[in-house]
């Protein structure tokens, strides 16, 4: 409405540039923000109520939730076919980022939070870090003996190989072949030493499946004992919600940290909106939001107490337990090699 | 006085002159009829909207690039690569064993229920008729969640029956397990076809068969059974299409058994890998729309000389139940047993998971009863709104689509028009193209149509998608109904003066309305739980339920899936109550 | 098969009572007819004879088995009666072709397959059919799907027959051949036949007994003869064949004959029967009975009557001329082989063709 | 309305030939009947005529206005044609009272709501039917259904009106008021009526013309008179009426007449007509024109024929005595107002009455 239009522009911090409030200004024309997303809206219903409450006029904002690949296959075929209302992709499938980047899509800003968050932060030009989601697992508390408890995947291999014939089959994990399932389970492999040993032993009492959905189900129902691989995103609020029901745990061999990104597209017809809303989100109070949402913040000056956050963890389980995975362009070629090389390890 | 034979006649009133009220005049639309443009309309609609989504997919199956992708050629290597791809063999024939299996199994128990329920006198038969239609009312993902919980390797019920009999007889993971989930989530389409047809039947046929000594069950066998035909072959089709198409069940309860059929395959290849093959992906929907189109025709075959099948004719006969005496409770226990295991207990347990935080046979579940799934889909607004989307979706749609299909079967089955077999083929064959593709296609014909691009994205692509989709439930509702009815009943309008579309709509339309009823209940139930075209023509204002479902499901909110699919089943319910209601009013009018 | 007996039957549909109190017996191998008006109930009382409509009370049986009793409501299924039933609506099965039409009963009583191509094919070749046995129903001509149902019931020799106006579509010479075969077929296999029709001529030539239905009740059973010479009333008078239906008042009485003063017209009737005098009477004239002549000497000898009418109309059948005439303002009609030209003319009446009927007060 | 003309009507169903090139012209109000055995094509004619089947080839015309052409294969839709049908199969529509299956052709004429309560009262009261009015079809009995379906061809007084078998299923004294009514309803509307029945009764009485069909084919068209006197085949002189067929060899030719010898039976009649001595012919005997006699004392002058045959079987229908007689091998049949005892009889015919058909080589 027009009192949101013409609400004051919240005060900048000071180490923005002067001519932010350009941007800010322009935005109040856009009104609107549209992203991409294979984030539940959950997870984003803090972020955006906390940058509504920023920009009261860009209250008009809505992720679109699609699966993985879907986020990015709609945008390149809009954008291909002339017009995309996309804004904002986000995603925590790394290997579809590589692929991204290559396409040379992303808009060209630089944000002026950059330098208040780890190098890292913009993870490939243009894209940027939103959350550090580890991948965690989880098991169901009822089913196991309280020393049965893993406290990752190396325990968990030993847990099962003292009793093959009653964890065959009882072990969920994410398939390697869509692309959040490869990312967890290369970055686990490729990061974590041993990664390829303990695989060896724990896939054979292992089943695949394809969504997060299915993964925590079927530990409830006691169908799997355990899933691993998930996303904490998933699994921490899942485990904790389930009344006792289920436990999780990172790895304490090494987690995987699976970066959860954005980037705005440069085709966006809202550019202004989706500056200010990546800026919002790297700052510190966007970051107390995404924890709110129940994911994991990597900003060092962040303050919340809803989740781990990225320093909380390296605290927990040591700084060199906790691997940042690095979202690169995976060819067909080099998939398929993984992809086979895990089916033989699962037999 | 005297009574007289012949008496007189009585005094005459005037009569008009021979001709004098003249013939009823039409407008003429083009120097011919205005059914002529009506038939050609219908046609051209009906070309329009099943080649839209099919022209850009044959496109792509000989393009070596993603349509988006600039640049490309053409090529055969799609073609190449889905039939050498590892195993493509076996996949194919587990695909046929799985789809055929569904029909058969759905066919075997939705035929005999039909008949007991319809055609015999049987206890609480309208209440059995309501509930065993439950399973279409969510998708077979949700449905196969609810098997999961009850039949599941550690469901409730195996659970129970392993710990009495240290033994379980069934295996949901399996061919069998999975074509009979799939079949009791259709058995309800050939349940509403059957029962629709029996409802129409002609019980003079009974009653011949029974004075000369025929018992019930071989009147059954000899004729209720054998004029079912049509609405058998309609009902196997769409089965055995959806089968082949249908994702959600091989991708749950086949994957765990390492079974890989084609809609899992295309999707594992085509769309949730990292690096989708369009390609691929257009190849195997041409080759399931070759495939459908071939079914089809198959069908027309075996249904000529469709006045076999009337039962409707200008002599009216009275309806009457049969009594199958002593076999009605044999006819009750397999009701009742598919009723309650089947469709109930499945049902129930999605149910009790909308209303608890976790659903498992280790934790009693009213310990854990809980509304915060219905919280979570009303707090945040567009859950909300994409419920109220699908409603709209699903209600526009289905009249639209019956009200269409409707014509489009009349046009086929009841006119002179020259093109209706092939009317009749296109309107069937979008069937087992799978839905994403559907969306994946109609996209790019909306960017190539001018002025598409104002349709994509909002609600009315998608019903455009979905009504694509649905097309061939509404020819097969309709058609085997417009069989049962007698020509002498159109000739008989014709001659009184009404041109062909009067006919439709004074004669035709009326007779049909049970039919219609059913078609927009069944097109309702697939609309508001359909979603894969969604994935690529749903703009962020036009989300549905199906596409919200998804979205909960992958962020692992079963419960409030369960939410979404017990809304689901009671906003359907409600529905299907209203429609039924119509039906009786119009039967006692 | 012992006698078919049904006592007392009365059926109602949604409160309109559409037989009353319904009676009737039909001996073994007996032909019996239903004659009446259209919608009287000869279908409905079929019906419940096959078991296809439960009547509201009475019973029905056949000797010693009870098909139904009201009292009990108990009711043989039509399948285990053993009756053919010849349907008005043909109820031929449309997705049958016309030998399987045949077979289905046949093949319910494990005839044997050669057996029963034997059957089938005579029943075919009885009923001039046996060249369209593999058509379906919606092949034929409305006649020859009426062939079709008929050749159905008889085939497998049912113990009872039951006819609804089987022969409705067919012409004079189908009908004549159909008639014979029925007769034959009575005569050897000793079935008894309950046959429904409305055309009195062949239910005339065909019955032992007839049964003339009115308004859901029978108002006279009795042989042909009987039917037709004695009718219990003047509805039933006036129903079979064509007689003419005379108001009048009794006049004075002579001898076994009453003298009947016919309306307005001022001409007198003498009439065989007893009457009290100056009551009001219907008398019955059958209008083959009538003789017309030309001859103005037309003898006047008292045995017979004279009356004078007028012409109205003529029409010609054929076999004879049909004449309307009026006697004053009384309509009559007669035949007569000969064509009279228009104008006056003389009936000559005898008493004893004149059926009196006293009014019910 | 000007006249219906059906010209070189041809049809086939899948190959079999139902209408071989069929002719005929029907007047401006004249009442036309199509006769014919069953299966013969009449049905099909009609539909032919009402544009619900197309014809292979022929010409269809209501005076200038060219129904169908099957040169150009032209055809106006039935809609188009202001026919009326009345169909064999009644044809109502099963969702609408009799009210409403009434009402449809007056609201497609756009009738006004008044003009239609009163025409379909008036149809309805007609075929006495008025009291079922609202009801459903399938809650009359077959005959009622018929006269709804007999209303609704006539309601809306179409220009051409078509009945096929109309009256199948009514009684006799429903079908003389209906026939009454159909005669009154062409002099008073001017209806042209094309009308099939297998009752030839019914067409002799109702007709100006019959058109008599057989095997798709028409045999003759003519006045009543003309089929029944002098009808061009043997088989439509044994179609019409019941009329003996004898076949025999022509002896002499004396003055008008010959002398016909009866196959073995030694027997001779004279015949009128013309013969060449020595062919085979077939002599038509028409049975109500065989007097019957006891007396042995037959005239025997010679102006006469008086043939000696044995009564096989009598049956009564009422108004007459049928006899079927043997002459030697030969079967004849006959009726008489008087009962004769059985045995051996006296036959009186007048050469006159004879039917003589050369035998076509
Ligand atoms: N669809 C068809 N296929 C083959 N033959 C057919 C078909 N329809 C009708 N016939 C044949 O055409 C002939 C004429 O049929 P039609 O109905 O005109 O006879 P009809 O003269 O009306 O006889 P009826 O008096 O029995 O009603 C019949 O012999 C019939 O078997
Ligand atoms: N469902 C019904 N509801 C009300 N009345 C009915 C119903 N069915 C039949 N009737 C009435 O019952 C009466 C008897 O019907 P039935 O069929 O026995 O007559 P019918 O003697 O066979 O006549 P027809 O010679 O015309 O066939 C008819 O007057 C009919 O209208
Ligand atoms: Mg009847
Ligand atoms: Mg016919």
């Amino acid at each position: 409405t027009a009192d949101e239009a013409n609400a004051a522009a919240p005060q900048a911090p000071a180490y923005y540039p002067a001519a932010y409030d350009r941007i800010v200004d322009a935005s109040r024309r856009e009104r609107k923000l549209l992203i991409y997303s294979n984030t539940s809206q959950t997870n984003w219903q803090p972020v955006f109520d906390a940058f509504v409450r920023r920009y009261p006029w860009l209250s008009d904002i809505r992720a679109t939730n699609l699966g993985g690949s879907a986020v990015y296959e709609r945008y390149y075929s809009e954008s291909g076919a002339g017009t995309s209302p996309a804004d904002v992709l986000a995603n925590n499938a790394g290997p579809l980022w590589g692929d991204y980047a290559t396409r040379n899509a992303a808009a060209d800003y630089r944000s002026p939070e950059k330098d208040h968050l780890p190098d890292w932060a913009e993870l490939l030009p243009g894209v940027w870090t939103m959350s550090t989601d580890p991948v965690a697992l989880i098991y169901n508390r009822k089913t196991l003996d309280p020393d049965q408890f893993p406290d990752g995947l190396r325990s968990l291999a030993a847990i099962v190989e003292a009793r093959p014939s009653r964890f065959r089959g009882k072990i969920g994990v994410y398939d390697p072949t869509n692309a959040y399932g490869y990312a967890s389970n290369q970055g686990y492999t490729s990061k974590v030493a041993g990664g390829w040993d303990t695989f060896r032993r724990l896939l054979p009492f292992a089943h695949a499946d394809h969504s997060s959905g299915t993964l925590v189900e079927k530990v409830v129902s006691g169908e799997y004992d355990f899933s691993i691989n998930l996303s904490g995103g998933v699994a921490i609020p899942a485990a904790e919600h389930s009344g006792g029901l289920l436990g999780w745990s990172y790895y304490a061999e090494g987690t995987v940290v699976m970066p959860r990104a954005l980037s705005v597209v440069k085709t966006a017809p809202h550019p202004n909106a989706a500056r200010l809303f990546l800026d919002f989100l790297l700052s510190a109070e966007g970051q107390a939001a995404v924890a709110e949402g129940g994911l994991v913040p990597y900003r060092p000056d962040v303050r919340q107490d809803a989740m781990d956050s990225l320093q909380d963890m390296r605290r927990r389980l040591g700084a060199d337990r906790v691997h940042l995975y690095r979202p690169v362009r995976v060819p067909e070629r080099v998939r398929e090699a993984y992809v086979a090389r895990w089916e033989k390890a699962a037999g | 006085m005297a009574i007289q034979t012949p008496p007189a006649p009585p005094a005459p009133s005037r009569i008009p002159r021979a001709g004098e009220l003249g013939t009823p005049q039409y407008r003429r639309l083009f120097g011919a009829g205005r059914e002529v443009t009506i038939h050609w309309l219908t046609f051209l609609v009906t070309a329009v909207l099943v080649l839209a989504p099919v022209v850009p997919i044959l496109y792509q199956s000989v393009r070596n690039q993603p349509l988006y992708a600039a640049g490309g050629a053409f090529t055969l290597s799609n073609y190449t690569h889905l039939f050498t791809s590892a195993g493509f063999g076996s996949i194919v024939l587990d695909t046929l064993l799985f789809a055929v299996l569904t029909t058969v199994f759905a066919l075997a128990i939705a035929v005999p229920m039909a008949i007991l329920l319809e055609r015999t006198r049987f206890p609480a038969a309208r209440l059995f008729g309501q509930v065993l239609r439950w399973p279409i009312y969510i998708s077979p993902l949700v449905l196969a969640f609810g098997w999961i919980v009850v039949y599941g390797p550690a469901g409730f019920l195996t659970s129970a029956v392993r710990e009495g009999f240290g033994w379980v007889p069934w295996n949901l993971y399996s061919l069998p397990g999975m074509a009979f989930v799939e079949a009791v989530a259709q058995v309800p389409i050939a349940y509403l076809f059957c029962a629709n047809a029996l409802a129409a039947s002609d019980t003079s046929l009974e009653n011949a068969a029974r004075s000369v000594g025929a018992g019930p069950l071989r009147v059954l066998r000899s004729v209720v059974v054998p004029m079912l035909r049509p609405p058998m072959l309609y009902a196997g089709l769409l089965i055995f299409g959806t089968a082949i198409e249908t994702l959600s069940i091989p991708l749950i309860l086949g994957e765990p058994a390492g079974i890989t059929l084609f809609s899992n395959f295309l999707y594992e290849q085509g769309i949730d890998s990292i690096n989708p093959d369009y390609g691929l992906l257009g190849a195997a929907s041409t080759f399931m729309l070759l495939t459908t189109i071939a079914l089809v025709v198959f069908q027309t075959r075996l249904l000529g000389h469709a006045q076999r099948f009337v039962s409707v004719r200008g002599k009216a006969t009275r309806s009457d139940l049969l009594d199958i005496g002593a076999w009605k409770w044999l006819g009750f226990a397999f009701v009742g047993l598919y009723v309650v295991f089947g469709a109930l207990l499945p049902m129930l347990a999605l149910i009790l998971r909308a209303f608890t935080s976790l659903l498992t046979p280790l934790v009693n579940p009213f310990d854990l009863l809980t509304l915060d799934n219905f919280r979570l889909i009303f707090d945040y607004a567009p859950y909300t709104e994409s419920i109220v989307n699908s409603i709209t979706v699903a209600f526009v749609g289905a009249v639209a689509v019956t009200l269409f299909g409707t014509v489009v079967v009349l046009v086929a089955r009841r006119s002179d028009f020259r093109f209706a077999r092939l009317l009749e083929t296109t309107a069937q064959s979008p069937h087992a193209v799978p839905g994403l593709i559907v969306g994946i296609g109609l996209f790019w014909a909306f960017t190539w149509i001018p002025g598409g691009d104002a349709v994509r994205g909002t609600l009315f692509a998608l019903i455009i998608a979905f009504g694509i989709r649905a097309l061939p439930s509404a020819y097969g509702a309709i058609s085997p109904a417009t069989m049962q009815l007698g020509a002498e009943l159109d000739n008989a309008a014709r001659v009184a003066g009404a041109d062909w579309w009067r006919t439709v709509s004074r004669i035709m339309l009326r007779l049909l309305v049970p039919a219609m009823l059913a078609s927009f209940l069944l097109i309702w139930t697939q609309m508001i739980r359909e979603y894969a075209p969604a994935m690529f023509l749903a703009g962020a204002e036009s989300q549905v339920i199906g596409t919200t479902a998804i979205d909960l499901w992958t962020q692992g909110e079963t419960g409030s899936v369960a939410a979404l699919a017990t809304l689901q089943i009671a906003v359907t319910a409600v529905v299907a109550g209203l429609a039924g209601l119509l039906l009786k009013g119009k039967k006692h009018a | 098969m012992p006698e078919l007996v049904v006592e007392n039957i009365k059926k109602s549909f949604h409160g309109t009572a559409v037989l009353e109190d319904v009676n009737f017996t039909v001996a073994d191998g007996e032909f019996f007819t239903l004659l009446g008006p259209s919608g009287c109930g000869k279908s409905t009382t079929l019906s419940c004879v096959a078991g296809l409509e439960t009547p509201d009370s009475g019973t029905i049986r056949v000797g010693d088995q009870v098909f139904f009793d009201g009292t009990r409501r108990s009711t043989v299924p039509p399948e285990g009666r053993n009756l053919g039933l010849v349907f008005q609506s043909y109820a031929l099965w449309p997705h049958m072709t016309v030998a399987d039409n045949l077979a289905l009963p046949l093949k319910l009583r494990k005839v044997t397959k050669g057996e029963q191509r034997r059957l089938i094919d005579d029943a075919l070749t009885k009923v001039d059919m046996a060249h369209l046995r593999d058509r379906y129903p919606h092949q034929l001509s409305g006649g020859q799907q009426q062939r079709v149902a008929l050749a159905r019931g008889i085939v497998y020799s049912p113990g009872v027959l039951l006819l609804d106006e089987p022969l409705s579509n067919l012409d004079a010479k189908m009908r004549d051949q159909a008639r014979v075969w029925l007769k034959d077929l009575q005569r050897e296999v000793g079935i008894t036949t309950v046959y429904v029709t409305h055309d009195q001529v062949e239910a005339m030539s065909l019955s032992d007994r007839i049964a003339v239905f009115m308004h859901g009740r029978l108002q006279q059973v009795g042989t042909p003869t009987e039917i037709y010479e004695t009718p219990a009333t003047p509805e039933v008078a006036g129903f079979i064949g064509r007689c003419n239906l005379l108001e009048g008042r009794v006049g004075a009485t002579e001898g076994g004959a009453v003298q009947v003063e016919l309306g307005e017209t001022g001409q007198h009737l003498r009439v065989a029967g007893a009457c009290s005098a100056g009551s009001s009477a219907t008398v019955g004239l059958r209008s083959e009975r009538i003789t017309l002549t030309d001859r103005a000497d037309a003898p006047h000898d008292g045995a017979v009557n004279v009356l004078r009418a007028r012409i109205e109309q003529c029409s010609y059948t054929g076999a004879r001329f049909e004449y309307e005439l009026s006697i004053g303002d009384v309509r009559v009609h007669a035949e007569s082989p000969v064509r009279h030209t228009d104008g006056e003319i003389n009936l000559i009446i005898r008493p004893d063709d004149c059926l009196l009927f006293p009014a019910q007060v």
